[in-house]
């Protein structure tokens, strides 16, 4: 079979499906991930209640406090869909490795002083823990929320806090002997300074609503705890003492917030914006679980920094605070 | 006796796999269909990593058998040098 | 049995007799599967059975050979699968027909295309 | 300076377990029953977590790797079709519509497992078992996507798939995939688990992806058979998910094998109703054929699926109920499946075909002993009344099965010449099914399945109309209206093959002469029907 396609003219019918060409017009080509993401969530003529949860369809908007028209106005700027999140992934994934292989070629680990490498294991090791809540909190935001625009890339984040919790896992093992791992969970569990954070976490676990998981989570928690800890403690304190290899051990995750940061900024601004009743309510969140959230990393803060730490927390504080008066919801 | 199977996309990567795989399970039988390479064995089949490394001369995460692999039966053994698919009856 | 459930779990029959505007009777054909599945229909319980027969059925199954050569008077009835004698003359209510009652009927003789039930 | 040496390397299965299970913690701010409020209830008991055997130990870092290579080979493939007009080097258009059914049908379960995993990939206690449910959650998204984008170029140049996602919520036959899951994803997370990645993925999938993936390479979709295989790649993965979670639930507690037992049969027998779509594509959609459904069933069902059952028999677990029904069913489903959308090919965005001569010589070839006794004679019968003009579409709505909402088609076990009835009366209400197994589905569980939204009661209660729809009105046609509320281009999306829009496109763009309308046929295989 021989044809000739150069030559013959063939014209489409349409340009995409209808459930994206409903958000971007029919006559213009849609991206890879509009049409990801547009119009994937079934969304009525729900068959059975769910089990596990009588009183809601099994996809519900109630599920939340806010109230938007269209849930698929929370885009993600990066644009993200599965296959290019994933090769970003394995991209930064790669040069994750990179940094490892170099490490451990060049013995860099035994070259970091002692009560440095025993300091930033102190401080990093229990926080595996708290990524680990964090990708429980995401895949709940993903299972709940409503409207893919918001779940797939709480899904993405949820397997990107996997991923932290994973290379501070390897961090340790690069440092110091498996042990490590277990003194960092004794730590989180007992030591009074990981109490408050940890208390803060099991009690965002309970939390039911969705985007009040996400404020807790993504933006009050993580806002703060990653400048400070991957920023203050590893590249402006450890680094400078000598142990950059923890630095470069840890690159995802400073990398990873600043990216994934934009993301949550859009989604709150966007849901602020729909109406005063939306703003008022995740502004009254994003204050209360920001405070709460301070008070949870403080001594964190001061194990990792000493007398620097209060000032170093502040920081982040503000950092934070113009991110969320840049949403709208300051 | 039951027979487990494998199955692997038909191109250049699974090559030294199925050839690895016929070489340590005798009793293994290699089938065709379009685009699919399907491995039966009875009762268990081994995959060895060295084995992969002689066919290719070049070292071999058996992880990487994901990127072809299309189907399996039976029960999962792994480890860093091999994978073992078996039934226990 | 009953559902196993975190909490009370009940929920209104979605296709309950009062949700339709007539009740839902199901008629089959037996022997004729060129129809793939039995009918579902809306019908009047004031309306004489034999009406199903005279007005219903022509505009359903009259596409096959086989209808225009039934002989109703020799059809034999089945209601939730036991022989059954309706009254033609009767409403179908009268008849003892309920929303959502499964009848059919076999036409004696007449086996589909080429006997094969079709 | 630090002076050690040489550090303890771990295995994989160490490492694994400091990647995974070491992360998780016994909570005391909250009770661990707040936490996971949803893992209990089933009544599904678990001694010990830590007993769980991780199927396939990857780590994020591993698992970036290997789905960003994955990923590159397959978008450059889509690409690659989409530039060279790949659409046009498909074997017969015909074979488009079964990639209709999977865009409306298939695509929209992937994504309902990317949010039922999530879901239990949250609710287990067991850290091990959240991990390989998220993973699983996104390899399903991703499917969802890929599936999307592939069939994305096939949308521009043909119908019946620009509405996929609106159908899926509203059209007849659609129900019988979305009413399944919705079925799977509002259980207890155990039994999620068991019905999707025990009974819909370790014991069926391999019939969906394998032999119609390569019937796709054959007929010339290399879009198609490469989403279609590196799905099922991950597919490897959830079904290893799928019998380790069996085993894991067999082994905490005798207790839970009767449980277990029910989910099976029941899973089982939903899974299998709903591969009927499967069956017809196979042997009726792919015009170049690479083996029947029965071929299909025999080898990855009886064959693979019996070793698994006397594996289980250990535990007290045997095949499921319905088993053998649906083995005698491997001669009949795709026939009686392609009978009925052929039936309401009106009603439905895709187009239905007879058979050529030398397709149901294949398919009588292939079901010696049932084709010509009762499949040959209605499809002639129609092929016959269609070339006088007379083609045949029912416009009545069918009777339909509340379980598995599938129109009462299915015949009696052993006589393929009478639909199989059953019915049962619940709060005083009568209820239908197509089988024994789908009865005894809904007596289990009444509560679940008087909700469910079937489209012909639904369309009878008026709720398929588009608002400010007057049922009321001169010359009202409730087909036409049901139509439109389905948002279906009439007269493009649907009926017949023969004079379609797709057929007659497909050959202008490939230069063919233009199709004929009904072609003369053959007499020795193709009789003129019952026309006398």
């Amino acid at each position: 079979m021989n044809i000739d396609l150069q030559a013959r003219e063939i014209t489409p019918l349409r340009q995409t499906y209808a459930h994206v060409a409903k958000y971007i017009g029919e006559d213009k080509a849609a991206s890879r991930y509009q049409e990801a993401t547009y119009g994937a969530q079934p969304m009525t003529n729900f068959h059975y209640r769910p089990t596990w949860d009588p009183k809601h369809a099994l996809f519900d908007a109630s599920r939340s406090a806010v109230v938007l028209a269209d849930w698929y106005v929370l885009k993600d700027p990066r644009q993200f869909y599965y296959a290019n999140w994933t090769m970003t992934r394995a991209r930064q994934q790669d040069a994750m490795e990179s940094n490892f292989r170099f490490v451990d070629a060049r013995g860099m680990v035994n070259k970091i002083p002692d009560e440095v490498r025993l300091k930033a294991l102190q401080v990093l090791m229990p926080l595996r823990h708290a990524a680990w809540g964090a990708n429980m909190n995401n895949a709940a935001i993903c299972a709940y929320g409503f409207g893919t625009a918001f779940t797939a890339p709480a899904m993405f984040h949820a397997m990107d806090n996997l991923g932290v919790a994973q290379y501070l896992t390897r961090l340790g093992l690069a440092l110091d002997e498996p042990e490590v791992l277990d003194e960092g969970k004794q730590a989180w569990m007992t030591e009074p300074r990981w109490q408050v954070l940890r208390r803060y976490v099991e009690d965002t676990f309970v939390v039911k609503d969705p985007f009040e998981l996400f404020i807790a989570q993504n933006l009050a928690l993580d806002g703060l705890l990653y400048p400070l800890i991957y920023g203050s403690f590893v590249d402006d304190d450890i680094a400078l003492k000598g142990g950059t290899a923890v630095a470069m051990l840890t690159a995802f995750m400073p990398e990873w917030h600043d990216e994934s940061a934009r993301w949550v900024d859009a989604v709150v601004k966007a849901a602020a914006a729909e109406s005063p009743a939306n703003n008022t309510l995740i502004t009254q969140w994003t204050q209360a679980w920001t405070e709460r959230a301070r008070a949870a990393i403080a001594p964190v803060a001061e194990l990792a920094l000493g007398a620097a730490g209060q000032d170093a927390l502040d920081e982040a504080r503000s950092k934070l605070a113009e991110r969320c008066r840049k949403t709208g919801v300051a | 006796m039951s027979n487990v199977f494998i199955a692997f996309q038909h191109n250049e990567e699974s090559r030294p796999v199925i050839d690895a795989i016929v070489a340590d399970n005798p009793a293994a039988i290699v089938v065709h269909s379009p685009g699919l390479v399907k491995i039966d064995a009875p009762d268990s089949l081994t995959i060895r990593r060295a084995t992969i490394e002689e066919q290719t001369g070049r070292p071999y995460d058996l992880q990487a058998i994901h990127v072809n692999l299309v189907t399996l039966s039976g029960h999962i053994d792994e480890d860093d040098d091999q994978l073992t698919l078996s039934w226990q009856h | 049995m009953s559902v196993v459930a975190l909490e009370p779990y009940s929920f209104p029959a979605a296709d309950a007799r009062e949700n339709f505007p007539a009740p839902l009777i199901y008629i089959g054909w037996e022997d004729h599967l060129l129809f793939c599945a039995p009918f579902c229909l809306p019908l009047p319980p004031d309306m004489p059975f034999g009406a199903i027969a005279e007005a219903v059925l022509p505009g359903i199954y009259g596409y096959h050979p086989d209808f225009a050569k039934i002989d109703w008077t020799k059809a034999e009835w089945l209601k939730s699968g036991q022989p059954w004698q309706p009254d033609p003359a009767k409403s179908l209510a009268e008849n003892g027909l309920k929303h959502k009652d499964a009848i059919r009927f076999r036409t004696p003789g007449l086996t589909g295309i080429k006997g094969s039930c079709s | 300076m630090d002076t050690r040496v040489v550090k303890k390397k771990l295995g994989l299965k160490d490492r694994y377990a400091a990647m995974t299970r070491g992360l998780g913690w016994e909570t005391s701010y909250q009770s661990m029953e707040d936490v996971f409020p949803y893992d209990k209830y089933e009544g599904i008991k678990i001694h010990d977590w830590d007993k769980w055997q991780d199927p396939f130990r990857l780590t994020m870092d591993a698992y970036w790797k290997y789905q960003g290579e994955k990923e590159k080979k397959l978008y450059a493939v889509i690409e690659a079709f989409a530039q060279n007009n790949g659409q046009l080097g498909v074997a017969d258009a015909r074979y488009i519509n079964a990639l209709k059914l999977f865009i409306q049908g298939v695509t929209p379960l992937e994504y309902y497992a990317h949010r039922g995993f999530a879901h239990v990939g949250r609710q287990f206690t067991g850290e091990g078992a959240r991990v390989a449910a998220q993973m699983q959650s996104i390899d399903e998204l991703r499917h969802y996507q890929t599936e999307t984008h592939a069939i994305s170029h096939y949308n521009k140049y043909f119908n019946g798939m620009h509405h996929s996602n609106h159908w899926f919520d509203r059209v007849w036959y659609l129900s019988v995939p979305k009413s399944f899951f919705e079925d799977a994803c509002t259980g207890g997370p155990f039994e999620f688990l068991t019905a999707v990645s025990f009974s819909f993925e370790y014991v069926l999938t391999n019939l969906l992806f394998v032999p119609f993936m390569s019937g796709a390479a054959h007929n010339g979709d290399m879009s198609t058979v490469t989403f279609g295989f590196s799905a099922q790649s991950d597919e490897s993965r959830h079904m290893t998910l799928g019998i380790e979670c069996i085993k894991f639930m067999l082994e905490q507690d005798p207790a839970n094998v009767p449980i277990i037992q029910r989910w099976i049969d029941k899973w089982f027998w939903r899974g299998y109703r709903l591969l009927s779509l499967v069956a017809m594509m196979q042997d009726y959609m792919l015009p170049k054929r690479v083996m029947s459904w029965k071929e299909a069933w025999e080898m990855y069902a009886e064959q693979n699926g019996g070793a698994l059952f006397k594996d289980l028999a250990r535990y007290g677990i045997r095949e499921p109920k319905g088993w053998k029904d649906a083995c005698e069913g491997k001669d009949h489903i795709s026939h009686q499946a392609w009978g009925t959308f052929y039936n309401y090919s009106a009603a439905a965005p895709f187009h239905t075909w007879v058979p050529k001569p030398d397709e149901m010589a294949w398919l009588s070839e292939k079901y010696p002993t049932t084709f010509d006794k009762y499949y040959r004679p209605r499809l002639e019968h129609w092929q016959a009344e269609a070339e006088k003009g007379n083609r045949f579409y029912n416009k009545t709505l069918p009777m339909l099965c509340t379980t598995c909402q599938i129109p009462m088609l299915f015949t009696e076990p052993g006589d393929a010449s009478k639909i199989c009835y059953r019915e049962g009366t619940y709060l005083g209400d009568k209820y239908h099914f197509c089988s024994d197994h789908c009865k005894e589905i809904f007596d289990f569980e009444p509560e679940k399945y008087i909700q469910a939204w079937l489209p012909v009661h639904q369309i009878y209660q008026g709720h398929c109309f588009k608002p400010g729809t007057d049922p009321t009105a001169e010359g009202f046609d409730p087909l036409l209206a049901v139509l439109e509320y389905y948002e279906m281009n009439i007269g493009r999306d649907n009926f017949d093959f023969e004079g379609s829009e797709d057929q007659k496109n497909f050959a202008e763009w490939r230069g063919d002469p233009p199709p004929v309308p009904f072609a003369p046929t053959g007499p020795a295989t193709a009789p003129q029907g019952d026309t006398k």
